[in-house]
């Protein structure tokens, strides 16, 4: 059993990021989109605690705290968007929304 | 367990739960991606948060992963579920999943990958091989000392986690005013 | 905000779930698609027939706005036996325990009113006993009839305790009902021109009895839920409805008095030996569902007070007046109210010289409050509907008939 | 093997802290077939306990006085048949209550018994319940919808919204009670064996330290939590007069159980909360005032009294039954609970008498994790018995009213306690 190294870590990040990725660019509901969008900042985080970690300060912890207080913030006004949008318009795929007027 | 690795930290749990959390992250966040139901997409990304928030406490972060439990699984993903029943979206689910350019996406997030990969392999020289120890009192005391300050003195992060509380204050205002139907 | 389609590839079909609610839209000719919960923005739900909270078969069809009531509309009728129809070919003695079963929670002041509007079409007159009797039987079913209603009432606001307590003290009125004249609920106490029973031996000593274990019973109802804070919440300012209004739709009863409106049938046109007893009318200042339980208990207190008097006064002598054998009404038609528990309870009887009835119209208080409801309800949220239709205190055997 | 268990009892280490394994298996279990016997006890003494407000007997058929009853409940409960809803999500409505039971009992892996007797002493204790309990409103979501008709839903949307809001404030009224902990060492601890010590060491419960605060703090937190597991005044769940039914409205046979479990554990899991906060967790009254051994004997006695109360409680019932021969089988069943009890009290008694000296002999341990366990117990039974009377007292709240008390009233208060509680703590020290 190898002993688990800040580079183990890395690859999970480095996973979970470009599932975000992916789940950004290939899917149309608009909710899941956003949902890949929190998988992308939980890949940060993980990166930011397993730095911390191998540096042995706590800045990464405390950083990660932030991305969590933005990913907040971005996940309570992303949905308030879709909301607004979902009353107007009846659909919330992604590529039907392309019109900047109505 | 070589001591050099973990610098005299007492180990949070058998090596072998690293890659059973880690492989369950990878999992459902693949499945968050590719479920058609909006409901079973929320429900993977909560046992991947919760699986990161394990991988926390194996980096020595309780006080993270007590955020990661906290506000995300238990304040953002309601917000979620709760949209996705408000907006009851089934009716719309029956179309295409992905969009039509899904195989470019998908070959350029492979791309990323392997770049990463890379990335790692060849940086593992700038690392430093063994982890430095953390200091030992509690955790949070730690984060606290560090976010308001010790003994007086501001803390390294003190204004910055008051911004943060204005960017809270403007995210709330925002999604009120966007989702009331007579302002 | 018409969501105009920009292109007509998009499927989104609309399949509006067919439900009860959909025929009931034809009914209220409203046009308004089931949209999805967030911003419908009228939702037509239906509330009944079978709904723990309507006590018996009414259906209220509700207009919402999320969650504020626009507007409803009471289908009833699901307990119409056709009462007024059978009366005219049954002779008057034979309808008598008919009435008993309309208003079945307050069945003796049902028979009392039947009586004495048959009473008066033939102008016989009750001798003082059976006077006595009748007033002292119908407070104690008036008060029966409020603690049946409080019980219900609480219980559809949440408080569960205070049905067992009132159901506890209706034993004790009950018992003196089957004692007397054999029945508890459908009791058939009465006949045109008297009492067919004389009082039983222990009848005095037990009313005694019930005159003394009663108070005490009503302190515990109140300590209960008069001063309990969440009960003071959910009743407060509920459901108010002004004296005019009452007076304009008809409603009468605690409703009208706790408007504000002093009218009472017993004081303003005394029937039986009302007018030889002295008590209080109680008055609520803004009709308020918490100004109808006030109103309601203090009757309680003022019925013992009556029972007291008449049980005290009563008098010796016959209990049956002078009443052909075969009752032949004189051609002629007459109005009778007596002040049942829910209100005016009348009697319109036309009569064409033979042994039944050409026409029986009767006047249910509760069908008359029920009208009451839309204007009460109106901008009230859909937990507050519940309270109003249990302050109301409707009976739908009374309200269909 | 066996003297490894000795070791466990004589340690004054929790099996976390010691990094043991199969000790906190051990303890898990425990805890684990504590709670259950816990729930069954509740939901006997509930239905008992709200006929009798209510001049009725209660379940009085199955067993002796209805002790059975639970046992009836719960066979009958898994022999029901367990209906899923057409089109209702079958994944997602199966594992609903799970989330929902996972929420209430992963919390006791971190309640204090006894200095020794909790699972695991985190150090941040705290926050791991209350970031667990907020886990609980996802389960509830979810049933909800999996129900796949529109009552639960928009039940299952009211009651998660009550106990998100209801959250803030009980969150707000815990960090209160953490900064009354770090008065005397600097900073607060979040560990919830640090809040008993620090309790301890400051020689007063928190409910009474700076007299009003730590009450208000309390009484806040004592309405939160009633309202966190939907119950009594707050119970928009299952309020029958509602439009609205609860989010179980679908749910039946053991699946329903489920829930109700989860909503007993909760029940528990939050009042344990609250008692070690506010009431000294597992600490006997006046530790401090009267330590002297005699006193340590006389509060020694006191398991042994309580059971040998019950025991007699139970005898007198059986003395009382009527002779008729209906009873017989009864009676037996009664007595036989009844020298249970009896034999339990002796025991505890001649633990707390051989346990006399300090020493270190078994008994004196064992008297000593009793005394602990005994008094946390007693407390937290206090605490369930204040639901139950809550239950059969008030009538239910409407859903904006609780809304706005949550928002309106529940809030500002606790942040006002919080503050003021900081500004008196500067002061003091």
């Amino acid at each position: 059993m190898v002993p688990i190294t800040t580079f183990h870590y890395l690859v999970v990040a480095a996973a979970l990021f470009v599932l975000g990725v992916i789940g950004v660019l290939t899917r149309r509901n608009v909710v899941i989109v956003l949902m890949s969008i929190e998988l992308i900042l939980n890949a940060v985080n993980l990166n930011l605690v397993a730095f911390s970690r191998m540096w042995g300060n706590l800045n990464g912890q405390v950083f990660s705290i932030f991305v969590t207080v933005d990913a907040a913030a971005e996940a309570a006004v992303g949905l308030g968007i879709l909301i607004a949008f979902f009353r107007n318009r009846e659909t919330i795929n992604v590529d039907e929304i392309d019109l900047l007027k109505w | 367990m070589n001591p050099a690795i973990n610098a005299g930290m007492a180990p949070v749990a058998t090596p072998g739960f690293f890659y059973v959390l880690a492989g369950l992250a990878v999992a459902s966040g693949v499945a968050v991606i590719t479920r058609r139901n909006a409901v079973h997409a929320a429900l993977a990304l909560i046992v991947t948060l919760l699986s990161v928030a394990g991988l926390y406490l194996m980096l020595y972060a309780p006080f993270v992963f007590a955020v990661q439990l906290f506000v995300y699984a238990g304040g953002i993903m309601l917000l979620f579920l709760f949209v996705i029943m408000l907006v009851n979206i089934e009716r719309s689910s029956k179309e295409r999943r992905f969009n039509r350019m899904w195989p470019v996406a998908l070959a350029a997030s492979c791309a990323l990958m392997v770049l990463f990969l890379s990335a790692f392999v060849k940086g593992r020289t700038l690392f430093p091989d063994r982890l430095m120890p953390l200091p030992e009192s509690s955790n949070t005391q730690q984060i606290a000392g560090m976010l308001y300050g010790e003994a007086g003195r501001m803390g390294q992060y003190t204004f910055a986690f008051e911004i943060a509380s204005l960017l809270l204050l403007v995210a709330i205002l925002g999604a009120v005013i966007m989702t009331k139907k007579k302002i | 905000m018409s969501s105009h389609t920009t292109d007509s590839t998009r499927n989104t079909a609309k399949d509006t779930t067919s439900d009860v609610s959909n025929r009931a839209r034809s009914h209220l000719d409203l046009e308004t698609p089931e949209k999805p919960y967030l911003d419908s923005n009228e939702l037509i739900i239906n509330m009944g027939p079978q709904h723990p909270a309507t006590h018996g078969v009414l259906r209220v069809i509700l207009k919402l706005d999320g969650e504020k009531v626009l507007g409803t509309e009471c289908v009833i009728g699901y307990l119409h036996r056709g009462v007024e129809k059978i009366a005219e070919n049954r002779t008057y003695t034979m309808f008598n325990p008919y009435v008993d079963r309309m208003d079945y929670v307050a069945a003796v002041s049902n028979g009392l009113g039947y009586c004495e509007a048959v009473e008066k079409l033939l102008n016989v007159e009750a001798p003082p006993r059976a006077k006595y009797i009748r007033v002292i039987l119908t407070e104690l079913n008036r008060i029966a009839s409020h603690q049946l209603w409080l019980g219900t009432h609480a219980l559809d606001i949440g408080a569960m305790t205070p049905l067992f307590y009132t159901f506890r003290d209706r034993e004790e009125i009950l018992k003196i009902f089957e004692r007397y004249c054999g029945a508890r609920l459908t009791t058939h106490a009465f006949r045109i021109g008297g009492c067919q029973y004389e009082t039983y031996a222990g009848f005095e000593k037990e009313v005694k009895n019930f005159l003394a274990f009663f108070p005490p019973k009503i302190d515990e109802y109140e300590a209960l839920l008069t001063t309990n804070r969440i009960w003071l919440e959910r009743t407060r300012n509920v459901g108010v409805i002004s004296g005019a209004d009452c007076i304009a739709l008809g409603v009468t009863g605690p409703v009208l008095r706790a408007s504000g409106v002093k009218w009472d049938l017993r004081k303003a046109q005394p029937y039986a030996a009302y007018s030889e007893f002295d008590f209080e009318i109680p008055i609520g200042t803004n009709g308020d569902t918490y100004d109808r339980y006030m109103v309601r208990m203090v009757e309680m207190r003022q019925s013992l007070r009556i029972i007291e008097q008449a049980i005290n006064g009563m008098p010796e002598g016959p209990i049956m007046g002078k009443v052909p054998k075969v009752i032949k009404p004189p051609v002629g038609e007459i109005y009778h109210s007596i002040e049942a528990p829910k209100g005016e309870l009348g009697y319109f009887i036309v009569s064409d010289g033979s042994t039944q009835p050409y026409r029986l119209r009767v006047r249910p208080p509760s069908f008359v409050n029920l009208q009451a409801l839309d204007i009460m309800v109106r901008g009230l949220l859909v937990a507050d509907v519940v309270a109003v239709i249990g302050t109301l205190d409707i009976v739908l055997g009374e309200v269909d008939r | 093997m066996l003297n490894q268990f000795m070791s466990y009892l004589g340690s004054n280490v929790t099996p976390g802290s010691a990094n043991n394994q199969l000790w906190a298996l051990i303890y898990v279990l425990i805890i684990f077939a504590g709670v259950s016997v816990a729930v069954m006890a509740m939901n006997w003494l509930e239905r008992k306990a709200l006929a009798h407000f209510q001049i009725r007997l209660g379940p009085m058929r199955v067993g002796p006085h209805g002790l059975l009853q639970p046992f009836a409940d719960a066979l009958k409960l898994m022999l029901k048949e367990d209906i899923i809803p057409a089109e209702a999500d079958q994944f997602v409505f199966w594992v609903a209550p799970l989330i929902g039971l996972l929420a209430s009992f992963t919390v006791y892996t971190v309640i204090p018994f006894g200095p020794s007797q909790a699972v695991s002493d985190m150090n941040i204790g705290i926050l791991f319940m209350l970031g667990v309990s907020s886990l609980g409103v996802l389960g509830i979501v979810v049933a909800g919808w999996a129900s796949n008709s529109h009552y639960p839903l928009i039940g299952a949307l009211r009651s998660s919204a009550q106990m998100v809001s209801y959250e803030v404030a009980m969150g707000l009224a815990v960090v209160s009670a953490i900064l009354m902990t770090s008065m005397k060492t600097g900073t607060g601890t979040l560990s919830m064996l640090g809040i008993v010590e620090a309790q301890q060491e400051q020689g007063i419960w928190f409910i009474f330290k700076f007299f009003p605060l730590g009450l208000i703090a309390f009484v806040i937190f004592a309405i939160a939590m009633i309202a966190e597991t939907n119950r009594a005044p707050f119970d928009m769940a299952e309020a029958e007069s509602e439009l609205t039914a609860g989010y179980h409205t679908e749910y039946s046979g053991l699946r329903w159980s489920l829930f109700m479990l989860a909503e007993y554990a909760a029940m528990i899991a939050v009042s344990s909360i609250a008692v070690t906060l506010w009431l000294g967790g597992w600490m006997r009254p006046f530790p401090n005032l009267l330590h002297a051994p005699a006193w340590d004997f006389i509060f020694s006695l006191f398991p042994g009294i309580t059971f040998g109360g019950l025991a007699a409680i139970a005898f007198i019932g059986t003395a009382r039954m009527p002779a008729h021969s209906f009873f017989k089988v009864q009676r037996i069943g009664l007595a036989v609970f009844a020298a249970l009890l009896g034999f339990l009290a002796l025991l505890l008694l001649v633990i707390a008498v051989a346990g006399r000296s300090a020493d270190t002999s078994l008994a004196a341990r064992f008297n000593e994790g009793i005394g602990y366990v005994y008094w946390f117990v007693l407390k937290v039974a206090v605490f369930m018995y204040l639901f139950i009377w809550y239950r059969a007292t008030w009538p239910r709240y409407r859903f904006d009213q609780l809304m706005k008390i949550g928002w309106k009233v529940m809030l500002p208060i606790s942040l006002g306690v919080l503050m003021v509680t900081a500004i008196v703590g500067v002061l003091v020290s």
